[in-house]
């Protein structure tokens, strides 16, 4: 019979046998790096919003303080979207007939609530309190990002739960003092020192158990 | 020599009882029958591979299986989209068919690995003719049992969490659980068994490869062979291999029921929580592994005339093995119950009266018969080297190795610590057809493997021939 | 071995021999006839061959042992890595580093990486896979995995010259001797 | 956090033209008992249920299987999100935390306070008003269920005309002609409601009988309290209502009463009760509770001795009683009670015959209770009369076509009328009738208008309390489905057309003195202070003496009807909640049975044999009994008087909603006016029928006692016993409570040091009224599985009250023991987990993580208590849009495959403690508790920090009397027990 296979059959088997372990860690690796990607993320993906919102205008600009809008996150789980009328608080007197508010006059006129196109969004399952973690010195910047440099809101993280369990093990590399929470420019002077220090005094515990987000 | 008639051996069988006055007991049984060639051995048994017809048993017998295979596929499919729901699992009775199905399979496997690895550190020669066709029937008996806990979650779908793998959650399995040290003996045992099985076959590839007459069975086999050739280094490192091979999975054969075993030793079910499962199980699944080599091989020599390679020696020595082992299983039934008697403890003495006298008694009744009563015929001369009995035997022991682990596992659950909680279970049409699927995939991949590849180990039956041992010269060794 | 890359003239010379016991004799023969480079080839492992062809001993025990070492090792440390130091979490009121419960996930690993040393070790060893292999080239060389047995003395060796090669092995009374090419 | 809701105007909207037919219909098929079928139970509801609802997010990934859920439910791709703010956000409002608001809920007309809470303006659930009088902070099973209600998309939802969609308006126009002709022509106006409280309603009543002169006013409910009326008025001259004060009551004697679950004023009953029940150390007296009743009800399970006799023999038991003469057990009881003079109870059940109520009054008077510890008070009622003698009237005029014009303000009379006042053929036989209903049901079928009532939660009303006591209902949420109150109907006859119940109810207050402060404070309180009615001075007057009833010879059978403990008189059958939760005795679902002992099941052989119970099936009788014959499934009761064969009614309706249809069997066919609560002379046979299948959650009627007591599950004693060893519930148990004490374990043991929450539970005092069970469902979104389901024993309930009996099958004695999740310290559960499911807090709670579950049910295996769910299926209802807003939004909603639990209300301890947190301090004892604990009206549940040596459960674990269940398997669990304590009368050998 002969030969059944030409010379190069030995060299092509073995580089597929090799190549095969590789090709397969390969194919992990890509895996591993889509899930945490944008793509499933949502991170930094920006939304089509019934009105293009600024933060950056009325943070940066005009200054407003988060909490003029979002007026129950000190006290509640969730931090609350503001309601047609505080918008209308300003934009009665000022920009009163401009074109991109149109959308807010029409609400506030005909009573229809402004359908905003969520951002920041957790699963059913993930219970998480705005208060809590306000009071407990963790900036607004953390999880949200420089906002006052938004002009169109995007999750600035990836609120992956590897991500929050990086920040609930260790709270020093992330607390701060509690006067600093809505300062959206915050830079720790050195967060090595203040960081252990304010955790002591805020009595902030690491809490990994599960029901701590999950039930 | 070149010209092999494909259809059918050139050398044709002899009848395997010569003598007909003399009692066959008086007869000494061989291993293999005498008059056979390094030659006759190779056409013989590679041409059962390489003949274009097969007989017509396993025509029929390969259209069953896929027909038990569409049963499972629909059995499946059912499953995922409505959910676990559909069998007969409920509150108090949290496994049903899924884990005694799974555990009935692994031990059906365990008999091939047991063959080919401790028969041969015992250099039990008569292991070589069935120990390919033993480490096949393992393979696809853990194919079939691997189905169950893949499937028997509420949401399969996520059961890649139980494996160790850097994920966006920062979790890892939980291994303090039986489930995970299950994860890792199964899988283990699996590849093993498939790594061993395969080395085995790799000269014999080599065999069909030279043999082979078309140019993609040439291609194929000459790939499966690696282009062995028989070098004589090769072979050394190669049996050097698989001795370190069969050490290895001797140990590995013996954890890996013992773990199994400890889904439930761990767990304080009464009834499950006991010191004595493993070497129980152990014995047990050697029990239900022989059984069902008897189960296939009596057949499937009839189908293929292999009654020269498989001899009543070997039937007549598994039917020992099953008497052995019988009689361990049917001791740890009679212990099961005194310690259950003796622990004094009323959880356990409840297990124990239910289960005897209890809405279930048919079933362990019904054990004990097929269990311990049944294997009592190897006593017997007559039975123990007749295939007729052996085959009859056999099928008693497949069934209660099955109510076995109905009588372990819903029956202790049923009716637990708080009286309050206790239920009934039965499993439902669903459960039978996952149950008769399985056995449909475990019969579609033996019929394809006796198709494609070679039942009987050629090189190693070479080997039993007087003249594969030539006396080393001086200065060999 | 240099096999694979094409080469001038044979890669050695073949006899074939029809049983097990004149195939030993001659690799014995050839050997105390001072050949280094040749190999015998059996459809079943001949006991004393491969000392006849002068190989003694494989390191395949000490790779399957060191693979042995590594499954176990690095299965512990899996165990205690995750349900220690990762993400300790208090399960059952049991320890983090509940060490009994994970031996059998360290046995299991032990076994899996030894038994993945001992196949893909000897394949190594044995520089599998090699579908092509010299040998093939002679026609007869099918039978080698039937009955047939054969020794080659390969064109590499220091004392190897065609035609003394060919009367040498005519002397060992084989069936037939041939040369191989490449 | 999912997304909110955040505007009920446009949720309103969208359940407007959302009708939910998904849930409804499979679960219509699951209760349906007759297609009970293999195929049936194997194909149908299973694809109803799981395959039914939309591609929601979870559905998408269950189809889409691991391909798409590659990183897990967290991380998969999300659908775009709207969130909806407020235009004008509600002062006070701050979303995200829960408002609680004041009002009360109403049965047979009589108001109990609640509390509900409320998610942006969605009402989630409800408990007890601490400060309302027959409440006290606890709730029942009606008024935690009253939230499914409120939402049932089954709920009738427009006008009909002739059964055709219709308008308010329009209706309104039709009336006017009517109304004219009865202004005329005087009568042939008749108006038919239920028991009234309210004053504002009374007053518009009292307004039209004035307008239309020669109207009349009829009453009618089936489980109504005539007997009750007219027993106060042969005692007491008038009508008048009777209530008492148990804390002072050291012996109580029930006469067929069940006071302490039936009944206005149950909870606070049963609250008063317990209060001289419980024992701990030092305890010196405890109560004593006589029972004499034909079935077993939650009062005879907790009493020290029960007699059991036939309805029959009830009035001269009663006047053995008063006599003291009669049977040992009557003569002792008589004895105790004349011991206890001024500080004892007689009270008589609602069924029972007016004249034995007048003899339990004048029992009391005779011992001098009156004024101790009963007290008389006009009634509650705007108008009390005999319904039945009224609603005969009004058929009767009907028949006679006298009834021109026939208003129904709520009930179902078609369907529950005596079954020989015919009432639908009378119905036909009048020209107009308007019904108001929440449900399109029987009577409105019959009727030519039919208009959607609203619900409690949705409108402005007010009612008296069983004391009296009025409260201000105010609205949850606006009408979901453009209901009418009564209020407006009556409004729209006297004329006032747009007259808004809010200004009706202002207006009537206002009038009698309120004002903005006090109205405010009214609405704030949830009560009117000081409305309470004055108890009178009254003497009951001796019984009149009757023609002895003959006692019929033994071996006739009687029967007793009365209304199903879960279901009251019918009108909670279309509540999933309710039909699925257990009756309080027999622990049956979804069905109503015949009821016999065991001594009269074999003398009918009519006896299932114990294979048959086994498998949860039983045979169908033919019930006969005046003519008429019905078929019903038979049930083997201990405890149940010989001779009697009892049912209850309100199952089955014809047409109401399609969780009430085909759920168990009509009895209101065996209900006749001449006796209204059953009697002599009925029949019956074994059917031919096959085994009918039962769905009860504990399928065991009578546990071996040697097996309880061997596994020590239920530790009891007398109050003699426990003073003489207070430490007898760990007899025999030493050396396992010593090795537990010693806690030899290999491992350390683990440190909680911020809170340790625990449970104490009281056997004593717990009456098996379901109230928990109720409320754990409301809080935790429990799902409802369906007959077929519970059948298949895959109830979802998280806490089960386990029933044990002791002693003879004859009379046993009865013990109750709620089980939630224990909360073992060394979880068994947990260390068999493969994924880290479920693991242990920092507080030491089992947390039971659904997103992580992969549903292996290895956990439930290996939990001794079984106290772990599974869903078997997708039982989680995602698409009825009007069940969404329902739900807790701070508990996930469980998808299929997941295994669930009790949490010990977790996410109320999470918000507690962050409160705390903010507030830098530890959380308070009683400052949260468990929905479970906050519902039980005799606080037998009781939770706390173990950390904090001086809360209440820190406490009772300190008590002798409390043991843990299983304690030999070394599981710490943290819910422990104190032992039952009963007081029996040593005069009476059991």
């Amino acid at each position: 019979m002969g030969q059944i296979f030409h010379r190069s059959a030995n060299t092509i088997s073995r580089v597929t046998i090799f190549g095969a372990i590789f090709f397969v860690g390969f194919i992990l690796w890509v895996i591993g790096g889509i899930i945490r990607s944008p793509f499933f993320t949502n991170q930094g993906v920006q939304r089509e919003q019934p009105i293009p919102f600024s933060h950056q205008h009325h943070v940066a600009g005009l200054g407003i303080d988060c909490r003029y809008c979002h007026t129950s996150v000190e006290t509640s789980s969730f931090a609350g979207i503001p309601p047609t009328q505080t918008c209308m608080n300003c934009h009665a007197q000022i920009w009163t007939n401009a074109e991109m508010l149109e959308p807010v006059r029409a609400s506030f006129a005909n009573n229809k609530p402004i359908v905003w196109s969520r951002v920041h969004r957790l699963p059913d399952f993930v219970h998480f309190y705005h208060s809590i973690h306000i009071n407990k010195g963790i900036g607004c910047a953390t999880c949200h990002g420089r906002i006052d440099k938004m002009a169109l809101t995007f999750q600035a993280a990836p609120l992956t739960m590897e991500w929050c369990i990086s920040c609930h093990r260790a709270p020093e590399k992330y607390v701060r003092p509690r006067n600093q929470v809505f300062n959206m420019a915050y830079v720790p002077v050195n967060q090595e020192e203040d960081g252990p220090r304010l955790v002591k005094e805020y009595k902030i515990q690491k809490l990994t158990a599960c029901s701590t987000c999950h039930y | 020599m070149a010209g092999i008639d494909e259809q059918q051996p050139v050398h044709e069988v002899r009848p395997t009882t010569q003598a007909d006055k003399i009692p066959t007991r008086f007869i000494p049984q061989p291993t293999l029958e005498p008059g056979h060639t390094f030659a006759s051995i190779t056409d013989h048994i590679s041409s059962i591979v390489l003949r274009r017809t097969m007989p017509i048993g396993w025509i029929i017998g390969f259209g069953i299986s896929c027909v038990l295979l569409t049963v499972l596929g629909a059995a499946i499919t059912k499953l995922l989209f409505v959910g676990v729901g559909i069998w007969g699992i409920n509150h108090p009775v949290g496994w049903g068919f899924d884990i005694l199905n799974f555990v009935w399979w692994i031990g059906i496997g365990h008999a091939g690995t047991l063959i080919s690895a401790i028969l041969l550190l015992l250099r039990q020669e008569w292991r070589t003719s069935i120990n390919r066709f033993a480490e096949a029937m393992t393979l696809f008996a853990v194919a079939s049992a691997g189905l169950y806990p893949a499937l028997h979650t509420g949401r399969p779908w996520y059961d890649y969490w139980l494996f160790p793998y850097p994920n966006t959650m920062g979790l890892w399995p939980q291994f303090r659980s039986p489930l995970m040290w299950d994860v890792f003996a199964v899988s283990t045992y699996a590849t093993v068994s498939l790594l061993f099985w395969y080395v085995g076959l790799v000269p014999d590839l080599a065999t069909l490869r030279d043999r082979s007459r078309n140019r993609i069975g040439r291609f194929i086999y000459g790939m499966g062979s690696l282009g062995w050739r028989g070098s004589a280094q090769h072979w050394h490192r190669y049996e050097h291999a698989y001795l370190l091979l069969a050490g290895l999975s001797t140990p590995l054969v013996l954890s890996v029921h013992t773990i199994v075993s400890f889904d439930f030793a761990v767990a304080q079910v009464p009834g499950w929580h006991s010191t004595f499962f493993p070497p129980y199980f152990v014995a047990g699944a050697v029990y239900a592994g022989f059984a069902m080599v008897l189960t296939l091989a009596i057949p499937a020599r009839k189908m293929f005339k292999l009654e020269d390679f498989i001899t009543m020696k070997h039937l007549e020595n598994m039917g020992k093995v099953m008497l052995a082992t019988g009689l361990i299983v049917f001791y740890a039934y009679i212990t099961e119950a005194f310690y259950a008697y003796y622990s004094g403890n009323p959880f356990e003495r409840y297990m124990m009266w239910n289960r005897i006298f209890g809405p279930y008694w048919v079933m362990y009744w019904m054990l004990i018969l097929c269990n311990g009563l049944a294997p009592q015929l190897m006593w017997i001369k007559r039975c123990r080297s007749s295939a007729g009995w052996l085959f009859f035997t056999a099928m008693f022991v497949n069934v209660g190795m099955w109510l076995e682990r109905f009588v372990i596992i819903p029956e202790s659950l049923h009716r637990d610590f708080l009286p309050s909680s206790w239920g009934m279970y039965h499993g439902t049409r669903w459960d039978w057809a996952m149950y008769i699927g399985s056995i449909g995939l475990f019969f579609f991949l033996l019929f394809l493997f006796l198709r494609f590849l070679p039942m009987i180990s050629i090189f190693e039956m070479r080997t039993m021939l007087p003249e594969a041992k030539p006396h080393a010269e001086e200065g060999a060794h | 071995m240099g096999v694979g890359k094409p080469m001038e003239g044979t890669y050695g010379v073949i006899a074939e021999f029809s049983d097990a016991q004149s195939l030993l004799d001659a690799a014995n023969a050839t050997r105390e006839a001072g050949y280094k480079n040749f190999d015998a080839y059996s459809p079943f492992p001949i006991h004393g061959l491969s000392e006849a062809v002068g190989f003694h001993h494989t390191k395949l025990s000490s790779i399957v042992l060191a693979m042995g070492a590594i499954g176990g090792i690095g299965g512990y440390f899996m165990c205690w890595y995750a349900n220690v130091i990762s993400y300790p979490l208090n399960i059952g009121g049991k320890p983090f580093n509940s060490w009994p419960a994970w031996i059998p996930i360290t046995f299991e690993c032990t076994i899996l990486l030894a038994a993945f040393g001992a196949v893909f070790g000897m394949l190594a060893l044995n520089g599998l896979p090699m579908p092509y292999h010299p040998v093939f080239n002679v026609k007869r060389f099918e039978q080698a995995s039937r009955d047939r047995f054969f020794l080659v003395i390969q064109s590499r060796d220091p004392k190897f010259e065609v035609d003394r090669v060919f009367n040498f092995l005519e002397t060992l009374h084989p069936r037939e001797v041939s040369d191989v090419p490449w | 956090m999912s997304d909110k809701e955040l505007d009920f105007k446009q949720f309103r909207q969208r359940i407007g033209d959302l009708r939910g037919r998904e849930y409804w219909r499979s679960l219509e098929e699951l209760a349906r008992s007759d297609a009970f079928d293999e195929f049936f139970q194997e194909e149908f509801p299973r694809q109803a249920v799981a395959l039914g609802n939309g591609v929601d997010r979870r559905n998408f990934i269950k189809l889409m299987g691991a391909s798409v859920a590659a990183a897990g439910l967290a991380a998969c791709r999300q659908p775009e999100q709207s969130i909806i703010p407020y235009v004008k956000q509600p002062e006070n409002l701050v979303p995200g935390r829960p408002m609680f608001f004041a009002s009360a809920v109403m049965l047979g007309g009589y108001a109990s306070g609640v509390l509900v809470e409320s998610h942006e303006f969605h009402p989630t659930k409800i408990e007890g008003n601490p400060d309302h009088p027959s409440s006290l902070g606890a709730s029942d099973a009606f008024m935690q269920a009253s939230i499914l209600g409120l939402y049932d998309p089954d709920r009738s939802q427009v006008v009909r005309k002739f059964g055709d969609t219709s308008t308010w308006s329009e209706f309104i126009a039709a009336l006017q002609p009517v109304l004219n002709a009865a202004k005329t022509n005087g009568g042939g106006l008749r108006l038919l409601t239920q028991t009234i409280t309210s004053p504002t309603l009374g007053a518009q009543i009292q307004q039209l009988l004035g307008m239309f002169p020669g109207m009349k006013w009829h009453q009618w409910e089936a489980a109504n309290r005539d007997n009750v009326r007219e027993g106060a008025r042969m005692a007491f001259g008038s009508y008048a209502d009777v209530h008492y004060d148990f804390t002072k009551a050291n012996v109580v004697v029930s006469l067929g009463s069940n006071f302490l679950d039936e009944g206005p004023g149950h909870l606070r009953y049963a609250r008063d009760f317990a209060s001289r029940r419980r024992v701990r150390k030092g305890t010196t007296s405890m109560n004593r509770l006589y029972a004499i009743e034909s079935s077993m009800s939650s009062t005879g399970s907790l009493a020290d001795h029960r007699l059991r006799i036939k309805p029959s023999q009830m009035e001269a038991t009663a006047r053995e009683l008063m006599a003291g003469s009669g049977s040992e057990w009557i003569a002792a009881a008589a004895r105790d009670l004349k011991a206890n003079a001024g500080k004892s109870v007689v009270i008589a059940g609602d069924e029972q015959p007016a004249i034995v109520h007048a003899i339990a009054h004048a029992i009391n008077a005779q011992l001098g209770n009156i004024g101790s510890t009963v007290f008389v008070t006009d009634s509650a009622e705007v108008a009390p009369v005999n319904q039945l003698e009224s609603l005969r009237e009004l058929t009767t005029d009907m028949h006679n076509g006298v009834v021109k014009a026939l208003v129904i303000l709520g009930g179902d009379p078609v369907f529950d009328a005596p079954a020989d006042f015919q009432f639908h053929t009378a119905m036909n036989k009048v020209p107009f009738r308007a019904h108001l209903s929440l449900y399109y049901n029987d009577t409105s079928m019959l009727s030519h208008w039919h208009i959607p009532e609203v619900h409690t939660l949705e409108t402005w009303g007010d009612a008296r309390a069983h004391d009296g006591t009025v409260s201000i209902i105010q609205p949850l949420i606006a009408p979901l489905y453009n209901g009418r109150s009564p209020i407006e109907v009556l409004g729209t006859l006297i004329g006032g057309l747009d007259q808004s119940p809010y200004d009706a109810v202002r207006a009537y207050w206002f009038a009698k003195g309120g004002n903005e402060q006090t109205w405010r404070k009214w609405l704030h309180d949830g009560l009117i202070e000081g409305s309470a009615l004055p108890t009178r001075a009254a003497s009951a007057s001796a019984p009149p003496a009757t023609a002895q009833p003959s006692n019929p010879a033994t071996g006739s059978l009687e029967l007793e009807i009365r209304p199903d403990p879960t279901l009251h008189d019918g009108r909670f059958a279309n509540n999933a909640w309710l039909q699925e939760l257990p009756k309080p005795q027999t622990r049956i679902v979804w069905d109503n049975v015949l009821l016999l002992s065991p001594a009269t099941a074999d003398r009918l052989n009519v006896r299932p044999d114990d294979n048959d119970v086994n498998e949860k099936r039983t045979w169908i009788v033919n019930v006969s009994y005046h003519g008429v014959a019905i078929e019903l499934p038979v049930w083997v009761v201990p405890g149940h008087a010989d001779d009697v064969a009892t049912v209850f009614f309100g199952f089955n309706p014809k047409s109401r909603g399609k969780v009430a249809h085909g759920s168990g069997f009509d009895v209101f066919p065996l209900r006749f006016s001449d006796a209204l609560h059953g009697g002599a002379g009925v029949e019956i046979k074994k059917s031919d029928r096959p085994l009918y299948p039962i769905a009860c959650t504990q399928e065991h009627q009578s546990i071996d006692p040697k097996q309880i007591g061997e596994r020590g599950i239920i530790q009891s004693a007398t109050f003699a016993e426990f003073v003489k060893n207070p430490d007898f519930a760990h007899e025999g148990r030493r050396e396992e409570e010593a090795r537990e004490e010693a806690n030899q374990s290999m491992y350390p043991k683990v440190e909680y040091p911020q809170y340790r929450w625990a449970m104490s539970i009281d056997t004593s005092v717990c009456t098996g009224c379901n109230g928990c069970v109720i409320a754990c469902v409301s809080e935790n979104n429990i799902a409802v599985v369906g007959k077929e389901e519970v059948h298949r024993e895959r109830e979802m309930h998280w806490l089960r009250i386990d029933r044990y009996y002791k002693g003879s099958p004859e009379n046993p004695e009865v013990y109750h023991q709620p089980v939630p999740c224990q909360q073992c310290e060394n979880a068994p559960c947990e260390p068999v987990c493969p994924v880290e499911a479920t693991s242990h807090s920092g507080d030491g709670l089992n947390d039971m993580t659904y997103n992580r579950c992969v549903g292996t049910r290895y956990c439930s295996n290996n939990c001794p208590y079984k106290v772990r769910r599974f869903n078997f299926f997708h039982y989680s209802d995602y698409d009825t849009e009007s069940l969404k807003p329902m739900r807790n939004p701070h508990v996930t909603v469980r998808t299929r495959g997941v295994m669930e639990k009790c949490t010990y209300c977790v996410q109320r301890l999470t918000a507690a403690k962050i409160d705390a947190e903010r507030g830098d301090r530890r959380v308070r004892d009683g400052e949260v508790t468990t929905a479970c604990a906050q519902a039980c009206p005799t606080e037998a549940i009781v939770f706390g920090d173990l950390n904090d040596p001086n809360s209440r459960v820190s406490q009772l674990k300190l008590e002798p009397t409390d043991y843990s269940l299983l304690p030999e398997l070394n599981t710490h669990p943290r819910t422990t027990y104190l032992a039952t304590i009963k007081n029996p009368n040593p005069e009476i050998k059991a």
